[in-house]
């Protein structure tokens, strides 16, 4: 990995020559927040301000995308295909557990089958990441094996040192990216100044859940009937604004709409597992009755099933979901009820 | 062309099974799909009314009848009834095939009892044609039908064909009560029925669709007739969107029905969770 | 509070109720608690903090909650408004729950911050409360304290809206909405919304398109306003809900101030009260209709 | 595109009114406007129902959403429902419903609510180029509709 330095003028004209880049910009309705948008300059961007609201999903899994549209025709139907090639676009100061996300979420886009849309806009995207120093107590990125530093998912990591940035190029795509700034080695100093600061910010996070021991996959999965799920979701409201924010959910509906003409579309709309619509079969029976199964697939898929299909934990630890909670459930706190349960299960089972 | 994208098809032929059941003949619009197409016994598809959406059916046609593909649904929801009000020559989506199939191979040179309750014949269906036309590469082959009520009963012309083959013992029965006078089946729920008809597990494959319910009784009639559960196949259908493992909620635990199923072993479905 | 957690012992103990539905400190912030055994009635709390409206979990479509048995829940006089609600519209029957009131004295618009309450941290729904000393309970706690700083800041901003052309108030909606991902979590949080089937979710027909297109969010939206319309208990747990951060109190409050203006109903506490959409007077007035 | 605007983009635009009128009173009325050879405006689709209490709010936001500009809801007079007292339901909700539209910023020009009986033809012409003209001075009420959150490729 080579460490670069970028002053802030090198950064401002990395924006200024691509048409759309991406950063973390003050909401308009409520200045203590951020959303991910797109920025003209780079004064546009807050920094150090909280993570933003959303995550990077939506980027290149659309709350709502069209997949195809058609029209009925005397002959019969035309399919119109959506062009599955994305306009490039830089992501700049992208969380890092936000980056991590969209490199988990690739494993399941090209299980077999290859989702073009999605990774025609990864393809098409060159991710910035930036340090974070945004944590709050609802973060656990650490938990999960990442961390406030975690390159995953970036292809250049920025870290703020004095004038500028250290920049780490992790991948060619960022090294591309940095091919018209001027090549400047990092000083000792600066490297120096750079590892102090991600000590700092993976020592702010670090104690905030415990770590996600190993055989925690397997242990949830023999303890699937565990009488700890049927009181686990009881403050739960089941209505899925934890799935929305979350940047590894990528459960999604398809569905068409048309109007009373002969001309509709089929899109690709966000879903949730914690809706009761969501596996409701066609003849009534419902396999997740109730919010307690609701709930307990959320997290089964999350530590469970995707890491057994997949090598992957489908969480990075942003919080986003304790923050956004209306019924104040909180993962962090769920998940360590449950890796002490596992623990002890295992203490007994050692005995 | 995206993964979401499907095949365009033309409906050929239509048949009313029941008063909401209902099976259409499928014909690819284009030439080289329609040579080319291939699949095995137990996929499925997604199946779009173009503005309405997509649903999940099996192939109910069996893979050594080619240049066409058949699926039977019950008009339930959105979908179902905008398919049911197409015509002949009206236009139709496919995806696939997705899924593992039946072990049609596998089965070659042992018996087979296939068992199937209402409209759980369709993906039986496409089994038992499939082996009916290799007849002479299975041994023995016994068909245990039954619905709630003689009019329930699908594919009622088929049914008098298998009546009359020597080559296939055929045991049709509807639960108590759904019998007419003219009825000459077996007036019995499938268990009993299975009972009755099926004398022996020795090397022989059974393969099972129906309700949960009827599912949930007949294993340990299987079972107490000598049954492995490795030789007990059957076919889930979850609420499927992609079909194509993303979309998240067709799984039973770990387990996909969408890419690991929609077959699975009576052994495999012991091991999953409970949540069907 | 030490009177709440002896009484919420009491009726466990005595068999009375099965669950004490009430607020607990978390890991952050208050939250709510659902409390089965009389030994852990000391984690019951209630202070500025307590904001959720807890007879959204008696809505009797929520089987694991019912499962747990007979509730007590611990309302504010304002929450209590929900709970007539649910008893007016045949949802709950009175004796089925216990309500145990607490005298409330104004709640913080960010219980996160854990701020002093004055008029900028006092949430906008305690301006105008009329409902501090609760009239629906079987069990009343705590003295009446202070009235709370006034927060005008949503009034402010509906009287702003009004100000505006119909034009810039489309356009001040259709930001807002644009965010909306129709995650429909104002109306899981939503104590009046216990409809069996939502008509969003209903396919047949199709009122409401499923994709969270501007149009769809804004007729989703507009439909549930109506639908609340003289039924809405005025708690903003639809907007504490909304992940976006859409301001959608400024509809509750809109909308429950039109019903007053025209039909002089204020959502009260009172289950013998008619449903102002429910019935009619020939002298309603007709001045828009020609 | 899942709405009408493009489709009708090549023609100069012309408002899209859709009128719900009940069967008794205002559907006769605008019949014998019909029959009378009254002179209207052409942008009117009506919608028959039993009782002007049968219009859902549901109905008027959905004509919007795709693509009407103007609503106008008709029925008997009061005192003249059919059903004895459905208007007056009615009257409630078109009340509350004639607030929520005004706050989302949809103009009051753009819905008319009026009672029409069965012997008001000329009436019912006066509500239907009344109100065509005034919508059309308004314009459309939507943009055609936009994708969200990420740019579609």
């Amino acid at each position: 990995m080579t460490q670069r330095f970028l002053s802030h003028a090198d950064l401002a004209a990395l924006v200024a020559a691509h048409r759309r880049v991406i950063a973390p910009v003050r909401a308009k309705d409520d200045a203590r927040q951020t959303d991910y948008l797109p920025i003209r300059a780079l004064a546009d961007a807050a920094l150090g301000a909280a993570l933003p609201r959303r995550s990077l999903k939506e980027f290149f899994l659309p709350p709502t995308e069209v997949l195809l549209s058609y029209r009925q025709t005397k002959e019969g139907v035309e399919i119109k295909e959506v062009p599955t090639q994305a306009q490039p676009q830089v992501i700049l100061f992208a969380s890092p557990c936000d980056a991590a996300a969209l490199e988990v979420v690739d494993k399941v886009m090209d299980w077999e089958y290859r989702d073009e849309l999605w990774f025609g806009r990864r393809e098409a995207t060159t991710i910035v990441g930036l340090l974070c120093s945004s944590m709050d107590s609802s973060c656990f990125c650490s938990a999960i094996g990442l961390g406030p530093d975690s390159p995953r998912g970036s292809d250049v990591l920025l870290t703020p040192v004095e004038g500028g940035y250290l920049a780490q190029v992790i991948t060619p795509k960022g090294e591309a990216l940095l091919a018209h700034c001027a090549a400047r080695e990092a000083s000792a100093a600066a490297v120096a100044q750079a590892e102090t600061a991600r000590q700092q910010a993976r020592k702010k996070v670090e104690n905030n859940a415990p770590a996600i021991p190993d055989g925690f996959a397997a242990w949830l999965e023999e303890n699937f009937d565990h009488p700890v799920w049927r009181t686990m979701a009881l403050r739960c409201h089941g209505c899925g604004a934890c799935a929305g924010v979350c940047p590894t959910c990528h459960c999604f509906d398809i569905v068409d709409e048309h109007d009373s003409s002969d001309e509709g579309v089929r899109r690709r709309n966000w879903d949730s597992c914690q809706t009761a619509k969501f596996t409701l079969q066609a003849s009534g029976h419902n396999p997740r009755q109730g919010q307690s199964e609701r709930f307990r697939q959320r997290i089964q898929h999350k530590f469970s099933i995707y890491p057994k299909r997949f090598g992957e934990i489908l969480c990075t630890g942003c919080g986003r979901c304790c923050r956004v909670c209306a019924g104040g459930m909180d993962l962090p706190e769920i998940l360590g009820g449950l890796i002490a349960l596992a623990k002890k299960g295992q203490g007994e089972s050692g005995q | 062309m995206n993964i979401y994208q499907p095949h365009l098809m033309r409906i050929v032929e239509i048949t009313d099974e029941t008063v909401d059941t209902r099976t259409l003949k499928l014909e690819f619009k284009a030439p080289a799909m329609a040579r080319e197409f291939q699949f095995c016994a137990g996929q499925f598809g997604e199946y779009s009314a173009f503005g309405e959406g997509e649903s999940t059916f099996c192939i109910a046609s069996s893979p050594t009848r080619q240049g066409y593909i058949e699926c039977s649904f019950k008009s339930t929801g959105k979908v179902t009834q905008a398919l049911r009000r197409l015509g002949v020559g009206d236009t139709v989506g496919f995806r696939g095939p997705y899924g593992n199939h039946f072990p049609i191979e596998e089965m070659k040179g042992h018996s087979v009892v296939f068992i199937a309750g209402g409209i759980g014949l369709a993906p039986v269906r496409c089994a038992i044609w499939n082996v009916l036309d290799l007849r002479d590469q299975y041994k023995d082959v016994t068909i245990v039908y039954g619905a709630r009520t003689v009019g329930d009963l699908v594919y009622k012309r088929e049914l008098e064909e298998w009546s009359r083959r020597a080559d296939l013992r055929l045991c049709l029965a509807v639960d108590p009560g759904g019998e007419t006078p003219d009825w000459k089946g077996e007036v019995a729920r499938i268990p009993t029925a299975v009972e009755k008809a099926v004398t022996t597990a020795e090397d022989t494959y059974a393969v099972i669709c129906g309700p949960p319910i009827m599912i949930k009784f007949t294993l340990p009639v299987l079972a107490k007739l000598g049954f492995a559960a490795e030789r007990i196949y059957t076919t889930l259908e979850n609420r499927m969107k992609c079909g194509l493992g993303k979309c998240g909620r067709c799984n039973i635990g770990a387990t996909y029905v969408c890419k690991d199923g929609p077959v699975f072993t009576a052994a495999e479905m012991g091991r999953m969770p409970q949540e069907f | 509070m030490k009177e709440l957690q002896e009484l919420a012992a009491k009726l466990l103990a005595d068999g009375a109720v099965q669950v004490v539905l009430g607020y607990e400190e978390g890991p952050r912030g208050v939250r709510p608690a659902f409390i089965t055994d009389p030994a852990q009635a000391g984690r019951l709390v209630f202070d500025a903090r307590c904001v959720q409206n807890l007879a959204t979990y008696l809505n009797p479509r929520r089987q694991h909650i019912v499962q747990l048995g007979k509730p007590a829940v611990v309302v504010k006089g304002c929450d209590a408004r929900a709970i007539a609600g649910l008893v007016r519209e045949r949802q709950i029957a009175r004796e089925s729950v216990v309500v145990i009131a607490v005298r409330c004295g104004g709640v913080l618009q960010r219980p996160e911050e854990n701020a002093a309450l004055s008029s900028e941290t006092t949430a906008v729904r305690c301006a105008g409360c009329d409902a501090r000393e609760p009239r629906l309970y079987d069990y009343i706690l705590g003295e009446l304290p202070p009235d709370p700083p006034v927060n005008a800041s949503r009034a402010e901003q509906i009287a702003m809206l009004e100000k505006m052309t119909p034009a810039q108030r489309k356009g001040f909606w259709d930001e807002e909405l644009s965010r909306c991902i129709l995650c429909h979590a104002c109306r899981e949080a939503c104590p009046m919304c216990f409809c069996v089937q939502c008509t969003a979710e209903r396919a047949l027909p199709q009122w409401i398109d499923p994709s969270p297109t501007l149009h769809a969010s804004r007729a989703w939206q507009m439909m549930r306003v109506l639908h609340q319309a003289g039924r809405c208990v005025d708690c903003l747990e639809c907007e504490r809900a909304c992940p976006e951060d859409i301001p959608l109190g400024l509809f509750a409050r809109y909308i429950s101030g039109a019903v007053e203006k025209r039909f002089g109903y204020k959502a009260c506490d009172d289950p013998a009260a008619p449903a102002p959409l429910g019935v009619f007077s020939t002298e309603d007035g007709e001045e828009f209709i020609r | 595109m899942p709405y009408d605007e493009k489709q009708e983009s090549d023609r100069p635009w012309s408002p899209k009114i859709v009128a719900f009128v009940c069967n008794w009173c205002t559907y006769t009325g605008a019949d014998l406007a019909g029959t009378s050879r009254l002179k209207m405006d052409a942008n009117v689709r009506v919608i028959r129902l039993m009782c002007s209490s049968r219009v859902s709010p549901l109905f008027i936001i959905k004509a919007f959403e795709r693509g009407a500009d103007g609503v106008i809801v008709s029925g008997c007079h009061t005192g003249d429902c059919h059903y004895s007292t459905g208007n007056y339901y009615a009257r409630r909700r078109f009340a509350i419903l004639r607030d929520l539209l005004q706050f989302m910023g949809v103009d009051d020009d753009r819905v008319t609510f009026s009672w029409v009986s069965a012997s008001e033809g000329n009436k019912w012409q006066e509500v239907v180029n009344e109100t065509t003209a005034r919508v059309r001075a308004l314009g459309a009420l939507h943009a055609p509709p936009q994708e969200k959150g990420g740019e579609t490729p």
